[in-house]
């Protein structure tokens, strides 16, 4: 029986696909995706390269370090307290780009804000974001010396161009009907943000202040290094570039590691407990 | 990290007197040799001193030059870079060599090859640079004067006389492709000689004394072009996994010695005078938690074997560095 | 004198098109009024042009004898909270507990700075719960929002409207998202807060029964237009027919 | 009347008020940080930018080199994305509620995870440059173990997030597990899927100026090279480069976003 | 000999409690069997009992001379295409076409590669189409199926289980997130399999009217107990109240 509405392809096989430019589009990424990989893979530069013995030499490598790990350059005590400062960096960096980012982001969100100032913001941190963390870091270390200040506020230009793009498109999830039922009772502005607003985003908010907090950690390993905070990150590099001490690399990689997984157990508790889902 | 002060330190930074160290100062062997050095200059100018260690050459250099920083010790190469965009920044002394003078302040920058292959540099029996060309070449990173500055300005020097290599500049030896086929930067002295002796990479740019603690004479003599020196057999990472292997000085040149240097800006005449004659006095040429006599086996910046001290230096000193770059 | 005025009103969002021609009526103190049309008729935008959510283009809208269209921001601000607003999808802060929702109403009434700090007075903290108590949800007082039934969401938009103490209460489709036994629970809420309260209410409604039950008079608009304007008993099948114009009838009851 | 409810909730988030107040506190001590310090460098910090980096005429020649080793961070990037991808499927696939085999395996794929994130992209960089020395592969390899770290993650929430119900049906017509997977669980994920390695390319290509400059590769080893020299017109125009990169593939890939989100 | 066949079923998910207790029933072919009982009775638990979608603690369940808790991963597979399933909340992969998901319920006849690649035969399209003209929705064959409203869901719910070519179609609830004209539709729809193709449905209910009206056979379930079980007619007010305890009745028909 032939039935109204069936779509056939050229050689009279039944379609079932939609054929959406959505699922077009979805198609053609992963293509291009891919073919750009192989690409990628193909122009590569290998010089020096020889793939079986770098492979087993990784492996020996991390056999060393990671069963064989041992401080030798310095003792635990110091290690804790650099992991310490490492964390001290991330975690400023990352309260004083939330505090920041929270205000820009209101006002970069399109529907608590005017049309140019979040075009304004919005084209001020996408720049911000795109130019190296190093970059910034090195242009506050030339201004304000060798120390913390540099590797804070050049790590804080990132987070809070991050932060501001992540929390304003959350803002922007608000329901539209909240908003205007808060702004029919004759709330201000400032009234809508605290009550409407950051009450009902408070959740996504902090997973993106908690991501951001895990990649600031990441970063501060390398940029503390770099502009004179020390940290971790300097060890790191003295062990692995200077002494090429494989074992102490390898303790350094232990201690980033558990702390790096104690804040995420934290993160993930103290946002279940006080800003629970449900 | 070390020696940090309270949070107000800052605000009083006329009371502080800030030095900033290399990566290649920055060892935790070092430490004590740091250590002494801003203990007696505290006591020299009753002022609170503050060791800044930095992973970033740019950054050391630049936090001097912007008036962040007291007193740096740095390569001459830096010195000079430093002193070219901030004429405040003045050498306040140099460590000299054995013989207590200005004179033999040098050390060396080797280009070496391996020993197996030191036939192929060769041209009529003699150590020629034309042999180096389109090999793989490792230095040790290009803000280093004895890894980078110096060879590589040797090596300008003499294939800009051909004219396929008329306009080479140092830019062009800091990727493969131009007068190397592959260029690789160990990130430090003993990974350019690692790169070398692993066979990663064919010429190593390096320079003796930061070697010294691995490698021994094998054949010849200490410094001389030609001459094998050889991996100890105890040598310490990263030279375990290549120990007793050889390799050939193809080339030598001498370089002048890092030197303390002042921003006499922020640090004033009167503590700048200070501090030289601090520097240079015989107490601390004796200090041996400076210089640390070479058979104690105890690590430290400076060693001595004869009379090393710290000796006056002349900006102009540093003109043989400051016309490399030229 | 009456309590609304509404003179000439003419709105457009688009140039090219107008949402509502020529708009005239008057409501006094403490009657029912239900706005009845077809979907696109312009029945929300009128309730919207009332508080100035949004502008109007031409014509007056006298709220007493304020000119709404011609207030600075802070007197729209006080005209605001002279008129509550109902919403079709309750429109709540749906994290927050209902009491703290129901004070939102007070806003109006509060510098920035004590609205940001949340600071409210014990005695209209009672207040809202004798509205809540009023409703029958006072249970449910410390709950989340998003943890209660529709109909009870819309008995808490309800508190926070007359929490404002208004004298005008504007409803857009207070029923449409609930069940027949929530949609008599809150009509007769809205119908007692006329009668009992005396305050004026103007209700946008879908469901001509509702209307024709629970109001004393009834707009009918479409196409932006006013199509008719009378007591309810006076809506017959034929003038509900022009209303919604027959077809579109038929589809709506479905 | 009882408001013992909100009373707690003020409590509760007054303490973490004074939680968040005590920790920022001690990280400052332990870091010395002076916030005023740094407030009063940014006129110095705009100065210094405004009188170095500048791009000027003779810059421009190192252009095509400087666009070469772009080029060869962005097949980088892409290449450690899609082949991260492929992993974090799979352990995505394990690691999900909705779609494990076992505990066992799931709890296998949270943890590769969480060690590949956890340690730190830099420390990686450091680690494999030991052995894979200096070229594009170490580089790629980096960014790889991170991306695999921080995709599964998300890739787990995700396919939990796809409801149950759709496998449910699908197991009830006698699907098999590859059925299940391929034509419930990824139909549904895949728009999100995609958006979030579009978002990992992204932040690959800024993290490849990092990785780069530790590794000796991709534009971050130029950036390096002229950063080291001083030469900061070339910075500059590295920089420039690199910002244009970036907020083209961001502009790119919030496109797509749009159409098929 | 019976279709279903169900012998001292027991079940729990947690050793310390019984969703399930002693369950006895028999389903011939062609019969419309409706299942009713207060919330937590265990009807849902029962249908994926039947399918295997939850393993039995004791007893046995024979489907046709299948001892369905005994059969091999392959053989279960083969059991699964025999009995097709209609979800309350129709459980369809929203993104895809509507023809895409009717196709799913063929995966039970694919080999793996095969239903990876997708391959379906003309033949079976050309059904899937049949099926969705029968049910009057193939207008939207092309939709996704999230464009499309609850009635139609459902119908494509239904579609993918016919496509099975089932012996037995157990449907949890099918009715409970529709209106009641979707809901009627749904109902004459499934009555239609029972009449027309013979295939035996077993439906899971929360309204009782409805399950009077379409089944010719009804059990009561309470507490994980069978407590009535017999010809639609016979289940009087008192019965019902039995089945649901008087006061939940009450509430439930609020
Ligand atoms: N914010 C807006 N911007 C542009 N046009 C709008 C806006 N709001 C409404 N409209 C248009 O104005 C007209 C009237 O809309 P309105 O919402 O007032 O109708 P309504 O009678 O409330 O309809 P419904 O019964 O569907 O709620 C419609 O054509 C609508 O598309
Ligand atoms: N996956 C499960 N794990 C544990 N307990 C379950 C599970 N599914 C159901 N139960 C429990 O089994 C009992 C019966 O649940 P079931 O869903 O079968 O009831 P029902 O009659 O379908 O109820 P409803 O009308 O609400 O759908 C309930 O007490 C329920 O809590
Ligand atoms: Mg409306
Ligand atoms: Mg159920």
């Amino acid at each position: 029986m032939e039935v109204a509405n069936i779509r056939r392809k050229r050689d009279g096989r039944i379609t079932i696909k939609a054929g959406s430019k959505a699922e077009a589009l979805m198609v053609s990424t992963l293509m291009i995706l891919a073919v750009l990989t192989m690409i990628g893979f193909l122009l590569f530069d290998y010089s020096g390269l020889e793939l079986k013995k770098a492979i087993s030499e990784t492996g020996n490598n991390l056999k060393t370090m990671f069963l064989e790990p041992a401080l030798t350059h310095f003792s635990w005590g110091e290690a804790i307290y650099q992991v310490g400062i490492t964390v001290g960096l991330a975690f400023l960096a990352t309260v004083l780009g939330a505090v920041i980012s929270i205000f820009l982001a209101l006002f970069a969100a399109t529907n608590l804000s005017n049309e140019w100032v979040s075009k304004v913001i919005r084209i001020f941190v996408a720049v911000i974001r795109a130019v190296p963390t190093v970059l910034w870091v090195l242009i506050f270390a030339i201004a304000a010396g060798l120390g913390s200040e540099a590797a804070i506020i050049g790590m804080l230009f990132h987070s809070i161009a991050y932060l501001v793009k992540a929390y304003s498109e959350v803002f922007e999830e608000v329901d539209e009907g909240t908003l205007e039922a808060l702004r029919a009772t004759g709330s201000n502005w400032w009234h809508i943000v605290m009550h409407g607003v950051i009450p009902s985003t408070l959740t996504y908010l902090m997973s993106w202040t908690f991501l951001r907090f895990e990649i600031n950690f990441s970063v501060a390993v390398a940029m503390g290094a770099a502009a004179g905070a020390g940290g971790i990150g300097f060890e790191l590099f003295m062990a692995s570039g200077f002494y090429f001490d494989l074992r102490e690399v390898g303790m350094i990689t232990y201690a980033i590691l558990v702390v790096a997984i104690i804040l995420e157990i934290i993160s993930t508790r103290l946002k279940n407990r006080y800003f629970p889902s449900q | 990290s070390e020696g940090s002060a309270g949070a107000d330190g800052k605000e009083e930074a006329d009371d502080v007197i800030d030095i900033v160290w290399y990566p290649n100062e920055s060892g935790s062997d070092m430490k004590s040799s740091r250590d002494e050095i801003g203990k007696i200059i505290e006591e020299k100018t009753d002022k609170k001193v503050e060791h800044h260690l930095t992973t970033d050459y740019a950054i050391a250099i630049e936090t001097l030059v912007n008036n962040n920083a007291d007193l740096a010790f740095m390569g001459a190469q830096g010195y000079v870079e430093a002193n070219q965009k901030n004429d405040a920044i003045q050498p306040l002394a140099v460590p000299t060599g054995p013989s207590g003078t200005l004179d033999d302040a040098v050390y060396h920058s080797w280009l070496a090859v391996n020993v197996d292959d030191q036939e192929n540099y060769k041209e009529d029996g003699e150590y020629a640079f034309d042999t180096i060309e389109d090999k793989k070449m490792s230095f040790v990173s290009n803000s280093s004067t004895s890894g980078f500055k110096v060879p590589s300005a040797s090596i300008i020097d003499h294939f800009s006389s051909k004219e396929v290599y008329a306009d080479l500049a140092e830019e062009d030896l800091m990727e493969g492709g131009e007068l190397f086929s592959q260029v690789l930067f160990g990130n430090s002295h003993q990974g350019s000689a690692v790169n070398l002796l692993s066979g990663n990479a064919d010429v190593a740019a390096f320079c003796d004394t930061c070697v010294e603690n691995y490698v021994e004479v094998a054949e010849g003599e200490e410094n001389k072009q030609g001459s094998v020196y050889k991996v100890k057999e105890d040598a310490a990472e990263p030279f375990n996994k290549v120990t007793g292997s050889e390799f050939t000085l193809i080339s030598v040149t001498p370089v002048l010695n890092a030197p303390f240097v002042a921003n006499k800006d922020v640090i004033g005449q009167e503590d700048f005078d200070k501090l030289q004659a601090l520097f240079t006095s015989d107490e601390v040429a004796n200090n041996e938690q400076i210089f640390v006599p070479e058979e104690s086996g105890e690590s430290g910046l400076f060693f001595k074997t004869d009379k090393e001290r710290f000796s006056e230096v002349e900006d102009s000193w540093f003109d043989p560095i400051r016309e490399l770059s030229n | 004198m009456s309590l609304l005025k509404v003179v000439g009103l003419d709105k457009s969002y688009h140039s090219n098109f107008r949402v509502l021609t020529d708009i005239n009526f008057e409501v006094d103190t403490g009657e029912f009024v239900s706005i009845i049309g077809p979907s696109g008729a312009g029945k929300s935008t009128l309730l919207r042009c009332i508080n100035r959510m949004v502008e109007v283009n031409e014509g007056k809208i006298l709220f007493g004898d304020l000119d709404v269209g011609n207030l600075s921001k802070k007197a729209l601000r006080k005209l605001r909270t002279n008129i509550g607003m109902i919403f079709q999808h309750y429109n709540l802060v749906p994290r927050l507990t209902v009491i703290e929702n129901v004070l939102h109403g007070r806003f109006g009434y509060k510098t920035t700075l004590q609205g940001i700090l949340g600071k409210f007075t014990e005695k209209e903290k009672e207040h809202a719960f004798f509205l809540l108590e009023k409703l029958g949800i006072s249970d449910h007082a410390y709950k989340r929002c998003d943890q209660l039934s529709g109909g009870q969401q819309q008995r808490v938009g309800i508190a926070r409207a007359l929490i404002q103490e208004p004298k005008l209460v504007l409803c857009d489709e207070p029923i449409a998202s609930l069940d027949p036994n929530s949609s008599k629970v809150i009509m007769d809420h809205l119908k007692a807060i006329t009668s009992e309260l005396n305050i004026t209410c103007l209700v946008n409604l879908h469901q001509v029964d509702v209307a024709i039950n629970y109001s004393d008079r009834i707009i009918g608009l479409n196409q932006g237009e006013i199509v008719f304007d009378g007591p309810s008993q006076m809506l017959t099948e034929g003038r509900i027919n022009s209303i919604y114009g027959t077809e579109t009838r038929q589809f709506i009851t479905v | 009347m009882n408001d013992i409810m909100i009373r707690k909730r003020k409590w509760q988030f007054t303490i973490f008020l004074i939680i968040m107040i005590a920790a920022t506190y001690a990280s400052s001590i332990i870091t010395d940080f002076n916030a005023l310090h740094g407030i009063t460098t940014f006129p110095a910090a705009l100065y210094w930018i405004f009188s170095n980096m500048l791009i000027s005429q003779e810059t421009l020649t190192r252009l095509p080199s400087i666009l070469d080793k772009l080029l060869e961070t962005i097949f980088m990037s892409i290449a450690a994305t899609t082949t991260a991808a492929v992993i974090s499927m799979f352990l995505g696939l394990m690691g999900s509620t909705t779609t494990r085999v076992n505990r066992a395996f799931s709890s296998l794929a949270r943890f590769t995870a969480s060690i590949s994130r956890n340690i730190p992209v830099v420390a990686w960089a450091l680690i494999l440059l030991l052995s894979f020395g200096q070229n594009s592969l170490t580089g790629y390899l980096a960014l790889f173990v991170g991306s695999i770290g921080f995709l599964t993650r998300v890739f787990i929430e995700t396919i939990d997030e796809a409801s149950q119900s759709s496998v449910e049906a699908l197991r009830a017509t006698g699907a098999t597990y590859f059925q299940i997977v391929n034509k419930a669980v990824i139909p549904q994920c895949l728009p999100l899927l995609i958006s979030w390695i579009l978002f990992m390319i992204e932040t690959n290509i800024r993290s490849a100026t990092l990785v780069g400059i530790l590794t000796g590769t991709g534009i971050g080893y130029t950036f390096d090279l002229y950063y080291k020299s001083m030469n900061y017109n070339v910075v500059a125009l590295v920089t420039f480069s690199i910002v244009i990169t970036v907020i083209i593939i961001e502009l790119l890939s919030n496109y797509i976003r749009k159409v098929i989100l």
